[in-house]
């Protein structure tokens, strides 16, 4: 009971304070342990700052634990919240005067910020800045693939594939055009204007994989359900053997030597754009009709939906952002093969909208956060990861079918009213 | 092409298609009684290849032991219908575990369970028997006989002719018995099934016990060409046969199996006309061109294709 | 009373089909509930065969035992209840007499089936002739019969038949309610639901009409069908 | 001129006759009442002309112009609105979102408009958002808004569904069964309900009633269908004293 009461507690005061505030306390969490991270590890015998708030150690050295706890305190936990309370009545003010302004120059300014932080965070080291890339084109995948299979309700299983075609189609370009290739021979434009052209690149990408969508999106007018889960499962598998047959692209060895410009200011942009761009067509009647033909493809087309054209829009966005996060990817590890996206990765990418939770965008940004998060922190338990995870995913599925945070709609604008208004109103 | 060759790859691919129509029995009929497809079955496929080894070894050592030297038939009998036995009960408790507790909710749930509970066998197979690969005894003798200029081995006629017999009796079980009646019935409206006092807690076990029973057996007679067992076996096999299911027709038993010959058929001719890197491609496209075409697969009824959500 | 419900509330998806219903039978009676489309005439029936889930506070007790207590499949094997669900729902791939057999699938009584398959093929010789034909291609009528079979051939205490005339010609109509006599001679009590109000009066006799999920008039058959209130419920007043 | 013209539509299904030559004449602002014993092919009528599914024979012409063989959503386009028999809304939308959803074919922001939030969208959207809210109004259901239409009661969704076919801007209205499950006074209100939009939106109306009652008071013409054939066409009154419509309706005379 006293539990219960403490816990509202915390959780009323913390929701006095707005988003702002929470990200400018992670800020100077961030500075502080740029600054005395080092320092501060050491003196809690610790080896070195732990990367990921000491998780990572959870099962690689149990006994450090007590000590990265006590980091975690001194460094995250005590310094923002004393800047978030402290900063209160200033943040939430600030707050009320964006509330009035266009809500793109309050998200933008959050953005920023928000990028800030992972900035310095990710200065650390280079672990946690890959961690960081992976994660947020992880959310891009998961969120693409929540289109189609939570807000349009097929259950498709080409995302590999599409990743696969974004990952490939960008690769080709920036290899023939900006570097020497072992596959492809000389630079075709100078290095120099690589990075300028790379959205260009991750754009073919998308587009490539959107008009590979068209394969799994023109039988769904047809058949729905399980059938159009194996035509999605048979394009997986053949675009992943179509590219092992193709020589000029590496054949199944796959292709490598990609210029590393999936720098964090890039991933992390690609990212906004895509929750900006996702959150804003399913919020639109445009984008409900998916929800329309999912929960009932009769009273849809009775109600004047065009269905086909949904399911098709539906089909090639999402494709058009795997191929997107497939750029990204392959410009991150810098090395694809054909091999790589196949079941394996099916599965994750399922296991991460599936836990985050069906038709909704929080869903997928926090599916995809938390199930990278504890496959990185259950990476020493080696193969037994393998079986920690799936018990999760299933006991989730047995007690919250469609997912943890399940058809939630997701409103910047309320996000981030300021508080004080936010708590009257709830009262 | 001489007439000799094709024969000999005619053989070939009744060999493969038997371990996918075996296998794809399991999908179908799991498919046909509960509407879902059991994702886990390609990793039962395995389980049960992994304790027909133990079966395996265990006969030997003990006909060793008492110093009885079994025919190698009897023994590949046995094998057989131990193993069978013994991964029912696997197939079983996934139902119980897996499926049952998802039985209202949305299908795709059902699905990521499934798939789930494959990845779990995967790795505590990998966690138990460690990961160095496990050679499946030879039980019988590999004699080749020469029938007008066609090598036949006798593995693969036993092959084909177990898996053709166990799908006779499959066939024979569901037409003739009570419980292949009540497994007609449930798969044509399974809400009524109660009404006629019959459980589908009894009759969904069953079927999931029979499924798991003939993919040992097919994981068996698969150990039987090729020794090498490996804890992934069940994914590359699994997703086959799962697409050999589809494209009979869901819950068809005929369509399954002759599907699944038709895939053997297709993996063993493709690769004589074309590079073998290509079999795959040309094999699924095949599937993607049918499915778009005949989106209800061959014997497929168009009842009901909405996900539940 | 054989059965007696009490009280009994139901509710889909939250939203409320059956708002308390209380009603009786004695043995051998044949008894049925009027209303109209929507009213909750089959989920009274489904509920009683525990097809949906009753809400806390219903209580159905049948031959002393809590019906609640039992699940479906048992309500039929073990309670003798039997259920001809709306629209017949025979199973279209088996033949006649699987759809017989299959009912009786939780019996052992060997000597009994043979009895009861005997006086099903004699009430309705017409499916003794098409045996081993696929219930699927049978005509409407053919495919009440076997429906009707069948519940016999699972429990004999008690049918519930919801809607047995639905589809049917007129003729059709009339010998279906003489062959459901028949089967109530034999000892199975009867309580069905219908949209031919006349018919269902003059075939039961008492009679229930349910409106909203509730049951709002009840009485002998005679004085029903000079109600003023049962044409309202049935002909929408 | 006539609105609707089916002329000798007819339907099988495999081999199972289900429409037999069926004709209909819709005037504007006409009421119009289709009765007959439960599966007499009443609904199935309502699924050929709404494009459901496609006539094996027979013509349909809305406003003199041919729309056999167009999809549902065109056909719903160009004017013909309906409701379900069971009702097939949106399990996990609100009753605002149904509404709005039902203003697809008006909204002309594409898909540019819903990738970026061009302004036109949000002031198009707040366009949709008034009308949706002022038939939520006109149907009584405005307090429940925000809801998800499975938590409202029975009632009410029956008239979210018609607000969403309204919300199409339909000529000819379709209504399958609206009354069914519903209690009295739910009834003589849906009587007012049907009324009201019948005079606002000048809407012609095409019922499938089980009351007769209902189809009484608010019909001006009655077709009486019978295995999947009409066997009588008149006023109310004709109908009520049609002997062959009583028989198939009430059940036969001698019987009861």
């Amino acid at each position: 009971m006293r539990l219960a009461a403490l816990w509202g507690w915390v959780w009323r005061s913390a929701a006095a304070v707005p988003p702002l505030g929470w990200l400018i306390g992670a800020f100077c969490a961030a500075v502080l342990e740029l600054l005395i991270g080092y320092e501060l590890a050491i003196m809690l015998y610790l080896p070195k700052v732990p990367p990921l708030f000491g998780a990572t150690l959870l099962f690689q050295n149990p006994l450090l634990f007590p000590a990265t706890l006590l980091f975690d305190l001194l460094v995250y936990i005590l310094p923002v919240c004393a800047v978030a309370f402290g900063t209160q009545r200033l943040t939430d003010r600030a707050a009320a005067f964006l509330e009035h302004r266009p809500t793109w120059l309050a998200a933008l300014m959050h953005l920023v910020l928000m990028y800030a932080i992972l900035h310095v965070w990710t200065e650390a080291s280079a672990y946690r800045l890959q961690v960081s890339k992976l994660v947020m084109i992880a959310v891009m995948l998961t969120l693409s693939l929540n289109v189609i299979n939570g807000y349009m309700g097929e259950f498709s299983c080409s995302h590999p594939g599409f990743m696969a075609l974004g990952a490939y189609a960008a690769s080709v370009f920036t290899l023939v055009l900006f570097t020497q290739d072992r596959l492809f021979g000389p630079a075709l434009l100078p290095a120099a204007l690589g990075p300028f052209c790379y959205p260009l690149a991750l754009f073919i990408g998308g587009m490539t994989a959107a008009l590979g969508a068209l394969v799994v999106a023109i039988p769904s007018f047809r058949t729905r359900g399980d059938y159009l889960a194996i035509i999605s499962l048979a394009f997986m598998f053949i675009v992943k053997s179509a590219i092992e047959n193709i020589e000029p692209v590496g054949g199944p060895r796959g292709m490598g030597g990609q210029p590393n410009w999936s720098t964090l200011p890039v991933v992390f942009t690609a990212m906004a754009l895509c929750i900006w761009i996702i959150n804003n067509f399913v919020r639109s009647t445009l984008g409900k009709a998916l929800n329309a033909v999912r929960d009932n493809e009769t009273a849809a087309d009775a109600m004047t939906i065009n269905t086909r054209r949904t399911k098709m829009v539906a089909f090639m966005f999402g494709a058009f952002w795997a191929g997107v996060a497939g750029g990204l990817y392959a410009h991150e590890v810098r090395h694809v093969t054909p091999g790589g996206f196949g079941i394996q990765m099916l599965a994750e990418q399922l296991a991460m909208v599936y836990f985050g939770g069906l038709n909704s965008v929080v869903g997928s940004v926090v599916g995809a956060v938390s199930i990278s998060m504890v496959s990185e922190v259950l990476k020493p338990l080696g193969l037994y990861k393998w079986l920690v995870i799936p018990l999760i995913l299933i006991l989730v599925m047995i007690f919250r079918p469609t997912g943890l945070i399940a058809f939630r709609d997701f409103d910047i604008k309320r996000i981030l009213a300021p508080r004080k208004a936010a708590l009257k109103r709830r009262e | 092409m001489s007439l000799e060759f094709l024969l000999q790859n005619v053989i070939n691919a009744l060999q493969w298609g038997s371990f996918y129509a075996l296998i794809a029995l399991g999908y179908s009929m799991v498919y046909s009684i509960l509407m879902l497809f059991n994702f886990t079955h390609g990793d039962i496929f395995m389980t049960g290849t992994y304790i027909g080894l133990g079966v395996a070894t265990g006969l030997l050592a003990l006909s060793g032991a008492m110093g009885i030297v079994l025919p190698g038939w009897l023994l590949l009998a046995m094998t057989i219908v131990i193993a069978m036995f013994l991964t029912s009960f696997v197939g079983v408790a996934v139902e119980r575990v897996g499926y049952r507790p998802l039985r209202d909710a949305p299908r795709a749930s059902a699905a990521i369970t499934g798939l789930m509970i494959g990845i779990m066998l995967e790795y505590g197979n990998l966690a138990i028997l460690g990961t160095q690969r496990l050679l499946f005894p030879p039980i019988i003798e590999t004699v080749t006989y020469n029938i007008f200029g066609v090598f036949v081995t006798n593995k693969k006629i036993v092959i084909v002719a177990v898996a053709l017999s166990l799908m006779l009796a499959l066939h024979l079980f569901i037409q003739k018995t009570r419980w292949g009646m009540a497994m007609r019935a449930m798969s044509f409206d399974f809400q009524v099934v109660p009404l006629m006092g019959v459980s589908i807690n009894l009759i969904a076990p069953m079927t999931f016990a029979i499924g798991s029973a003939l993919a040992a057996a097919g994981g068996i007679l698969y150990a039987l060409a090729y020794p090498v067992l490996d804890p992934f076996m069940g994914i590359l096999l699994g997703w086959k046969s799962f697409v050999a299911a589809i494209l009979g027709g869901r819950g068809s038993i005929l369509g399954a199996a002759l599907a699944g010959f038709l895939l053997g058929f297709i993996e063993v001719f493709v690769p004589i006309v074309f590079p073998s890197t290509f079999r795959d491609l040309i094999a699924y496209s095949i599937i993607l061109l049918i499915l778009t075409f005949r989106p209800y697969g061959f014997f497929g009824q168009a009842h009901s294709t909405q996900l539940r959500l | 009373m054989q059965l007696m419900v009490e009280n009994l509330h139901v509710a889909y998806d939250r939203i409320r089909a059956l708002h308390g219903v209380t009603f009786g039978i004695a043995e051998g009676e044949i008894v049925c509930i009027i209303g109209a489309n929507g009213a909750g005439k089959s989920t009274t029936l489904r509920a009683i065969s525990r097809m949906v889930p009753a809400l806390p506070g219903s209580r159905m007790d049948f031959e002393g035992r809590n019906l609640l207590d039992y699940p479906p499949e048992k309500v039929v094997s073990q309670l003798g209840v039997s259920h001809v669900p709306e629209g017949r729902r025979l199973f279209g791939n088996l033949t006649v007499m699987e759809n017989l057999k299959l009912a009786t699938f939780a019996r052992k009584d060997r000597p009994a089936i043979k009895r009861d398959l005997d006086l099903v093929f004699s009430i309705f010789p017409r499916l003794a002739e098409r045996e081993s034909q696929p219930a699927g291609t049978l005509s409407g009528g053919e495919q009440q019969m076997v429906a009707v079979g069948r519940a016999y051939m699972t429990g004999r205490r008690m049918m519930l038949l919801d809607e047995p005339s639905m589809g049917l010609a007129p003729l059709m109509m009339l010998s279906m309610f003489e062959a459901l006599k028949e089967i109530n001679q034999a000892g199975t009590t009867i309580l069905l639901v219908e949209q031919n109000a006349r018919l269902a009066l003059k075939f039961a006799r008492r009679g229930y009409v349910i409106e909203n999920g509730r049951i709002v008039i009840e009485g002998d058959s005679g004085a029903l069908l000079n109600d003023p209130g049962v044409k309202k419920a049935y002909l929408g007043g | 001129m006539s609105l609707l013209r089916v002329t000798d539509m007819t339907h099988f299904f495999g081999g199972l006759r289900a429409v037999y030559r069926y004709n209909l004449t819709l005037a504007p602002g006409e009421i119009r009442g289709l009765i007959g014993p439960n599966g007499a092919g009443k609904t199935t009528i309502f699924n050929l002309i709404t494009g459901i599914h496609t006539p094996s024979r027979g013509t349909v012409a809305l406003e003199g112009r041919n729309i056999v063989g167009l999809r549902p959503h065109e056909i719903a386009t160009r004017g013909l609105g309906r409701t379900f028999q069971n009702m097939l809304l949106w399990r996990h939308m609100t009753v605002l979102e149904h509404v709005r959803m039902a203003h697809y074919a008006q909204l002309q922001y594409g898909l540019f408009g819903a990738f970026f939030g061009s302004p036109r969208r949000y002031a198009e959207e707040e366009r949709v958002e008034a009308n949706s809210l002022r038939l939520l109004r006109i149907f009584d259901v405005e307090r429940y808004a925000r809801q998800i239409v499975t938590s409202l009661p029975y009632g009410a969704q029956r008239r979210v569904e018609m607000a969403r076919a309204m919300a199409t801007r339909p000529k000819v209205l379709f209504l399958d069964e609206p009354t069914a499950g519903m209690t009295p006074e739910e009834l003589t209100q849906m009587i007012g309900i049907i009324r009201k939009i019948h005079q606002e939106f000048q809407v012609a109306i095409l019922l499938i009633e089980h009351r007769l009652k209902f189809v009484m008071e608010l019909c001006q013409r009655i077709q009486t269908l019978v295995f999947g054939e009409v066997i009588a066409e008149g006023t109310p009154e004709e109908i009520k004293n049609n002997p062959e419509v009583i028989e198939a309706y009430l059940g036969k005379e001698e019987v009861a």
